[in-house]
């Protein structure tokens, strides 16, 4: 029997939108006991189609025009505030993308599952304490009686997400629905996330609609799979259906882009070394005035080099140092101690006025896309502010701009327009545009491509990789992500805690990882699905 | 904790001494001359010469400051050169009217400010948005003193329900009298407190309900108001704190203007007259004893988000 | 990939600085205030040419109401009241202009270089907490009385205690906006600091500066009435909305119209100055704009 | 009493709490209280350290004097019962009265007498004339003080019942010890009334009570002189910076007295029915314009008189007093209605034509020079004064620079006697209370610059009849040396003066039998 059956939906979007509709005739069911994904690009519409259902979306802005929403045959278009609120967390549930701010900093944890039963029980005090207890455990909590006490702030990431799971199962709905629950975890706790959710719906036997972007969760988790594009939904099956056999082009697509776990044989690079670093350590903080002040370490003592032609990966999850190794490189922040050296020259320690002219030699590719470039300045005056201040005259640096233009897939037209035109992926072009303007040795790619759609990262690594080529670039990769890294990497150094746990050969970390912290990394990267799977 | 209030109290020591330094000089290089305001009209310049010896003005200004210095370290806020008593001990006498206005107009303020703000901010864009913000905005436009005359016209002379001007303390003529008093001044002083409340109120609220938490309560199910509340008002806290600690800078010079208006012997009228005859000792034991009282408000309020969000941590 | 990702980057709005004054003129408040100050400054402007001599003694003629003698009255010299009220909108509104622009552009310059420039960060800060912990209006009547008044130093006192409060807010911004990546990227690309102020951070400051700018204006015309009240305002020969009421002051129930034209002059402008910051506030922040929409 | 009945249960509606409101009026007390406002804030208590009325005002509360003038401006004994000269007019010997005391038991002594006037000798002007004419003071006994001149002067009562500041008051000698450029931190006086030192907040509050053992004379009251007896339990000055808290205030009863409401109240004041307002100052204050007379332009004698001739006192008058029942024009130096009063070399001050003035100025030869005047715009009537003289100096052809300021640095800038470009000034604006120039003696009418009033005049003829009148003996010698000062003063233009105006008082109906006089008493005022 089908807890949720969303009919012929269609929401429309304000006026001026780029779209009359942010969903169209979306049709689906959530069974219960099974779980469902809705997987989809940014901007497919499968947030909405969540919040519609739970009746969060704002109705002035997304206003619901046509179409049915049956939770447990009552159609919550249908009712009025006080009846939706009720089967809020009594019938349907919700958690989030984001712990952290899904939780009200201000308030202790428990008080906070806690106020669900406020809501809807008349449980005395002790006994929602109890209920609240109870549910924590149920979400594999550690020493819930303390934790109770916790504000989300001093909880880990996984943590909080168990809190929400525990917050939104206390008065076991029969539907829940996940929004990108473990997009911003670590992808080991993302592991213990997917199994914890797909545990209790199994034991409780609910309904769950989980909406995500990641091919590999849907393979981990899914019942059965809608994939949507532009407001609709373009195919619909179980999971083996979807996965195995995609019908509709978009999806085979969007499968045939997940990078695979597989390094492909690289070559042997055996370019001259472009960039070392010596026991290079960074802590932050300092002993303050009276007594001890709190001293973080971030990098610990960490030794690399690339070669020219060659692409380093820098993997590790959040925390691990691996972003601010980057930018020692970069010096735009000062290492503690180590050596960095140039093309052999340390510049580590140099005043800002030494270090200037080897800026143009190492350049930088950042992860967002939206605040790399300046809004205010055209794509063109990004691209030949660099040049210009060595000493190019402007129009030389227009041209070679326009050069690059090509290079990167863009037109040069594009070079007199400004950054908010540009798409997510095109403006990662212009960046990296801008820093081969520079003519740099050296480029480090900072999660380059962590915050593009799927399709459109393997468009980036294409073209990282054939600047790699072309310009005998040495490439610092930084990412989080194995798959990316297993596909663009030649060599791999993974970080933990700022520490460099392993390093070697793409192909020989994945196929024989050394250490416990590798292995559990690759072991958590969900859905072992090949393109071949 | 400690350590950081340790840390605080210390790092104010440089910025008090760079007040006390500015206020002494400016006072000292300014023209105008307690001696000659003292000696009158029949004052010879040799009389002049001789009380300003008598008052330690005829010292090189370097000799001057240290020994001003040298007796603040002492807790020695100076004499006054017209009345002859401490400095401390007119503080003293003055410091409980200015500290009660002061107390009942922000507690006034607050208790119609923070609700008013939050309405506002619950209906944004609504008709009662508007109106309260342009209720607390013209709170900003009309000058403390028209306001203060506009009031005692209405309620004191037409109405004859509240006295015209003067102070009673509540310690000891009794609250009944206290209150019957201080109404209209906290009324007239707190309408700009009001208007710079409510506003950060509702703009911090605005900002607080577009936050997930306030989405994840209402999947919980919890009604607007419970939302407010208990999610919305905590959250919105801090900034509202913060403007109130901001205000009591703009609190003092409302005082000056105010106890002007309502008679009440505070310690805004007696910095005024000091300036107005030049009674330096007076003048820069209160500007320092004001900037004291600036800092170590905001020391308060600093430590008090540590109460209002748990996050922030010294 | 996140559904964050459809919504416009946070400088995204901004981006359209070139048409900013459309988009605020969209919002009623920008609009109708806009169109009040543009009335009063015409007022200030050409109305000193068409009234009489706001100085001009005529003492037979004292404290004669509305109407009969001028069209405001006459105030307690025999001033015509109308002619001192056009002439002191010249007088509020350059103070409150004068006021908000030196104490923006001071605030901007030490802003910027304490926010990018860490060496003097402690310094500038520490003397503005000092200058911050001196309550404004006493400041302000101590350096009156004492450097002599008039309009310059009126301007300058009503200044200095604005500056604190510009600088934090354009630290604050500074300090977020070096963070940003294209800051950075600009950092990598060799650009030296200055460049990088100007071209880079400076441009994030405007819109709340602007904002900022409004209420230092409004809150500067009161002051100065406030100064007035208190013994220091600007000189009485030049008519300002200020000391024409503080002037007027003991009349207030005698003859109120001398307080009363130049209060409701003062309000009114105060209101609409204050209307259009709140307006501006409102279009130029995205987060507000965006509830708002 | 419905008024009263419907505030206070208004009121208890309001706040919701059950109050008894002790200080309404209406309740039975115990003592009479005269609530006071000041025309000042007394900020200090030496009335020899400074001249600030308020200070002299407070001096005649607690202290009590040997002479005192009368209505008639004559001095009369007070705390002296005989006195007597010797033939060759140089030996004075005065006897203290019976029953005088100290406010702390202590009988009032011969010693205390010849210290407090020795004291005072040092600081006041006219006590400085007297001591220089003076061979020894000495006591003679406990109750008789001899003094014994060294040439013949004429002043000698005047000076020592002179009635306003400094006013030579009696107090202990050990107070009388004190450098007379310090203060005295001991306030033992003599006369009616006690000062309650702990209750005094300076800036707001001074409180007196009454001095059960103060013996007053048996003659009415008469100005400063004849009994003085405390008719109130009571005396509270309460200092309002505001003047239209102050006359709501009084209209709403919540102080008695009002000692100097700005004239422009007066209208409202009277809409009154419990309040009076009426002039109690036979002698009202004199408005001045003066001038320096070390700098250009007005080291010219003819540049002065031109510009006196523009200035036209009701003008001034109409402009800084406003109703005419409160001023007159007055065109003697010495205030109208006393017995110096006349119109000798008045002309030029009666004159108040622009036009006049221009046609002088030019014959005089002005070469352009800028006038600073300054402005002091926390005084109302001189501010105004300031900015008609500007306009008038203005049209007659002046370049005029008006300077706004505070009066504490118009006080302090008055007193150099460098070139402008220094700080100097060109003019001031003042006014002296009508006693305070009621002869050619007063400071304002110095001829001498070393020791005169800032302006520094200089003439020898002046000086030759001030001095010719202090030693003159009767009334036709003196209105002679008068005269003759009178047409010095107006012949170099020493100052304008800008006409004779009356402050009121105004006061609630239960307050009754005030005293005529240039200052404020509060004796003989009984409150019911």
């Amino acid at each position: 029997m089908s807890i949720l059956e969303v009919t012929n939906l269609t929401v429309k979007l304000p006026d001026g939108a780029d779209r009359p509709f942010a969903i169209e005739d979306v049709t689906l069911k959530v069974e219960k006991g099974q779980i469902l994904c809705i997987v989809g690009e940014s901007g497919s519409g499968k947030s909405v189609t969540a919040f519609s259902v739970m009746g969060l979306a704002d109705r002035r802005a997304l206003t619901p025009v046509s179409g049915t929403i049956k939770l447990d045959g009552e159609d919550i278009l249908d009712i009025d505030d006080a009846r939706l609120r009720k089967l809020r967390g009594e019938k349907m549930s919700m958690i989030f993308q984001e712990p952290m701010t899904a939780l009200n900093p201000v308030l202790r944890v428990g008080d906070q599952i806690s106020e669900m039963l406020e809501i809807h029980t008349d449980l005395t005090r002790s006994q929602r304490k109890t209920r609240v207890i109870e549910a924590m455990t149920d979400v594999r909590l550690p020493d819930p009686e303390k934790m109770y006490r916790s504000y989300p702030h001093q909880l880990s990431g996984g943590q909080r997400q168990r809190i929400m799971i525990a917050m939104a199962l206390t008065l076991e709905p029969q539907l829940l629905i996940a929004d990108e629950p473990t997009t911003a975890l670590d992808v080991t706790t993302q592991a213990q996330i997917l199994k914890l959710i797909k545990d209790i719906q199994r034991r409780k036997g609910m309904g769950v609609m989980f909406i995500t972007h990641d091919f590999g969760v849907v393979a981990e988790i899914a019942d059965h799979v809608a994939v949507m594009k532009h407001g609709r939904i373009v195919e619909q099956g179980s999971v083996a259906e979807v996965l195995g056999a995609p019908k509709d082009p978009y999806t085979q697509k969007l499968i045939a882009a997940v990078p695979s776990m597989i390094p492909p044989e690289r070559e042997v690079a055996t370019g001259q070394i472009a960039l070392e670093t010596d026991d290079l350590v960074k802590t932050y903080g300092q002993a303050g005035l009276l007594g001890q002040g709190r001293v973080v370490k971030a990098v610990r003592e960490v030794d690399l080099t690339v070669r020219r032609g060659e692409t380093l990966g820098i993997v590790g999850e959040s925390g691990s140092g691996k972003s601010t190794v980057a930018r020692c490189i970069m010096r735009l922040v000062d290492p503690t101690s180590g050596e960095v050296l140039i093309n052999g020259e340390n510049i580590a320690s140099l005043r800002e006025g030494q270090l200037r002219s080897h800026r143009r030699d190492i350049q930088i590719v950042f992860q967002d896309p939206y605040r790399s470039l300046n809004p205010r300045r055209t794509v063109g005056q990004s691209i030949v502010e660099g040049p210009v201040n060595f000493g190019l005259s402007m129009n030389e640096a227009k041209a070679r701009a326009a050069e690059l233009m090509q290079v990167v897939g863009l037109s040069p037209d594009a070079l007199e327009r400004f950054p908010h035109q540009f798409s997510g992926g095109q403006r990662q072009r212009i960046c990296i545009a801008r820093a081969l303007a520079m003519e740099p040795m050296i480029l480090i790619a900072d999660e380059a491509v962590s915050a593009l759609d799927v399709s459109v990262q393997a468009q980036v690594l294409d073209l990282l990789d054939d600047v790699r080529k072309r310009f005998d670039l040495a490439m610092l990769f930084i990412t989080h992500d194995l798959r990316v890294a297993a596909q663009i990497c030649d060599r791999i150094m993974v970080m933990n805690k700022g520490e460099v746990v392993e390093s070697g050969f793409t192909s020989t970390v994945y196929a024989n990882p050394q250490h416990d912290y590798t292995r559990a990394l690759l072991a958590a990267a969900p859905g072992q699905i090949g393109p071949a799977a | 904790m400690t350590r950081y209030i340790i840390m605080r109290v210390l790092s104010t020591i440089p910025v008090m001494v760079l007040v006390a330094l500015f206020v002494f000089l400016m006072l000292r290089l300014a023209p105008g001359d307690p001696a000659s305001v003292i000696a009158g009209d029949y004052a010879t310049a040799e009389d002049v010469a001789r009380i300003r010896e008598q008052l330690g003005l005829s010292d090189p200004i370097v000799v001057q400051f240290l020994r001003w210095v040298a007796s603040l370290v002492q807790g020695d806020l100076g004499t006054s050169i017209f009345s002859g008593k401490p400095v401390t001990e007119l503080i003293g006498q003055r410091i409980e009217p200015t500290l009660m206005l002061a107390l009942t107009t922000i507690t006034f303020a607050v208790v119609v400010a923070v609700p008013l703000g939050t309405l506002a901010a619950f209906r944004a864009g609504s008709l009662v948005d508007r109106f309260v913000m342009l209720f607390s905005v013209g709170g900003f436009s009309v000058p403390v003193f028209v306001l203060g005359y506009i009031l005692i016209y209405i309620f004191s002379m037409t109405l004859g329900v509240l006295p015209v001007q003067g102070y009673k303390s509540p310690f000891t003529e009794g609250i009944g009298p206290f209150l019957y008093h201080i109404t209209l001044p906290s009324v007239t002083l707190s309408v700009i407190f009001i208007a710079l409340i409510a506003r950060m109120t509702r703009a911090s609220v605005i900002e607080v309900l577009e936050e997930d938490y306030i989405r994840t309560a209402r999947a919980k199910g919890q009604s607007e108001m419970k939302i407010l509340t208990r999610h919305a008002l905590r959250n919105a806290a801090v900034p509202v704190v913060t403007v109130i600690g901001i205000g009591i800078a703009l609190l003092i010079g409302g005082v000056v203007v105010t106890e002007s208006v309502f008679n009440i012997p505070g310690l805004g009228r007696l910095v005024l007259d000091a300036v107005l005859a030049r009674d330096y000792p007076i003048i820069q034991g209160l500007i320092l004893f004001f900037s004291f009282v600036y800092i170590f408000i905001n020391l308060i309020i600093d430590l008090s988000y540590t109460l209002l969000d748990p996050r922030i941590r010294y | 990939m996140t559904d964050q990702a459809t919504q416009p980057a946070p400088g995204a709005a901004a981006a359209k600085d070139i048409s900013l004054a459309r988009i605020a003129l969209r919002n009623r408040g920008v609009f109708w205030g806009g169109a009040v100050l543009l009335v009063i400054a015409l007022f200030a402007i050409f109305g000193p040419f068409f009234v009489q001599d706001p100085t001009a003694l005529n003492p037979i003629n004292r404290l004669k109401p509305p109407g009969s003698e001028g069209l405001f009255g006459t105030d307690m010299l025999g001033r015509d009241v109308f002619s001192r009220v056009i002439n002191g909108a010249q007088v509020s509104l350059v103070v409150g202009l004068f006021v908000a622009v030196i104490a923006v552009a001071l605030g901007l310059f030490l802003g910027l270089i304490a926010g990018y420039i860490r060496l003097m960060d402690a310094l500038i800060m520490r003397l503005m907490d000092g200058l911050m912990s001196i309550p404004a209006i006493l400041l302000a009547i101590a350096m009156i009385s004492l450097a002599g008044a008039t309009l310059t130093t009126v301007v300058i006192a009503i200044v200095i205690p604005e500056i604190p409060r510009v600088v934090r807010l354009v630290r604050s911004v500074v300090l977020t906006v070096r963070e940003e990546p294209y800051v950075e990227a600009a950092i990598s690309a060799g650009t030296r600091v200055p460049t990088i102020l100007v071209r880079h951070v400076l441009p994030n400051t405007i819109a709340p500066l602007i904002v900022q700018a409004t209420y230092i204006c409004g809150s500067a015309m009161l002051t100065e009435s406030i100064l007035g009240f208190l013994g220091a305002g600007i000189p009485p020969e030049i008519p300002s909305w200020g000391n024409i009421m503080s002037e007027g002051r003991t009349f207030f129930q005698l003859t109120p119209w001398i307080i009363f034209f130049p209060g409701i002059c003062l309000a009114v402008t105060v209101l609409a100055v204050n209307v259009v910051g709140d307006g501006l506030r409102d279009t130029l922040d995205p987060r507000i704009a965006r509830n708002m929409r | 009493m419905l008024g009263y009945i419907m505030r206070r249960s208004l009121l208890a509606a309001a706040l919701a709490v059950p109050l008894a409101f002790g200080a309404l009026p209406g309740l039975a007390k115990a003592e009479t209280v005269l609530r006071v406002i000041p025309h000042a804030d007394l900020k200090n208590l030496d009335p020899i350290w400074t001249t600030a009325y308020i200070t002299r005002n407070h001096g005649y509360m607690i202290y009590d004097t040997l002479f005192a003038m009368n209505e008639d401006f004559k001095p009369q004994p007070q705390m002296v019962d005989t006195w007597s000269t010797s033939e060759d007019g140089l030996t004075w010997t005065f006897v203290l009265r019976d029953g005088l005391m100290f406010h702390d038991g202590a009988p009032v002594t011969a010693t205390d007498v010849v210290a407090s006037l020795e004291r005072w000798g040092k600081r006041d002007g006219m006590g400085q004339q007297l001591f220089a004419n003076m061979a020894s003071l000495e006591a003679q006994d406990d109750k008789t003080v001899v003094m014994t001149l060294a040439n013949e002067y004429g002043l000698v009562l005047e000076s020592i019942g002179k009635i306003s500041s400094n006013v030579p008051f009696i107090m202990p000698a050990r107070v009388a010890a004190t450098d007379p450029f310090e203060q005295i931190t001991d306030f033992t006086g003599s006369g009616p009334f006690v000062f309650q030192a702990d209750e005094w907040v300076p800036g707001s509050t001074v409180v007196y009570t009454k001095f059960d053992d103060y013996v007053p004379r048996d003659e009415p009251v008469s100005a400063a002189a004849g009994g003085k007896i405390a008719k109130v339990d009571k005396v509270v000055w309460t200092y309002f910076p505001d003047q239209t808290t102050a006359m709501n205030a009084l209209m709403a009863g919540e102080v008695d007295f009002f000692e100097q409401p700005a004239n422009d109240l007066a209208p409202l004041l009277e809409t009154n029915p419990d309040v009076t307002v009426e002039v109690n100052d036979p002698l009202g204050n004199i408005g001045f314009a003066r001038f320096n007379h070390l700098l250009p332009p007005f080291d010219n004698a003819d540049v002065r008189r031109a510009a006196i001739k523009a200035m036209k006192q009701e003008d001034y008058m109409a402009a800084a007093i406003g109703d005419p029942k409160f001023w007159r024009t007055c065109y003697s130096v010495f205030p109208c209605g006393t017995p110096l009063d006349n119109d000798t070399g008045s002309d030029v001050m009666a004159t108040g034509d622009v036009e006049a003035a221009k046609a002088a100025l030019e014959a005089a030869g002005y070469d352009g020079t800028p006038v600073v005047i300054m402005q002091p715009t926390d005084i109302p009537v001189l501010s105004a004064f300031s900015l008609v003289t500007a306009e008038k100096l203005r049209n007659a052809g002046f370049d005029v620079d008006l300077q706004a300021m505070d009066w504490s640095t118009l006080t302090s800038r008055r007193a150099l006697r460098d070139p402008v470009s220094d700080g100097g000034w060109n003019i001031f604006h003042t006014w002296w209370i009508g006693a305070d120039v009621i002869d050619p003696m007063a400071i304002a009418f110095s001829g001498n610059p070393d020791a005169g009033w800032f302006g520094w005049a200089e003439d020898a003829a002046l000086e030759e009849a001030r001095a010719a009148y202090a030693v003159a003996s009767t009334a036709e010698e003196k209105m002679a040396a008068a005269t003759m000062a009178q047409d010095r003063l107006w012949s170099i233009g020493a100052s304008a003066q800008l006409g004779q105006f009356f402050t009121p008082v105004a006061y609630r109906n239960n307050v009754q039998g005030l005293i005529k006089s240039p200052v404020q008493f509060f004796w003989n005022i009984s409150v019911e």
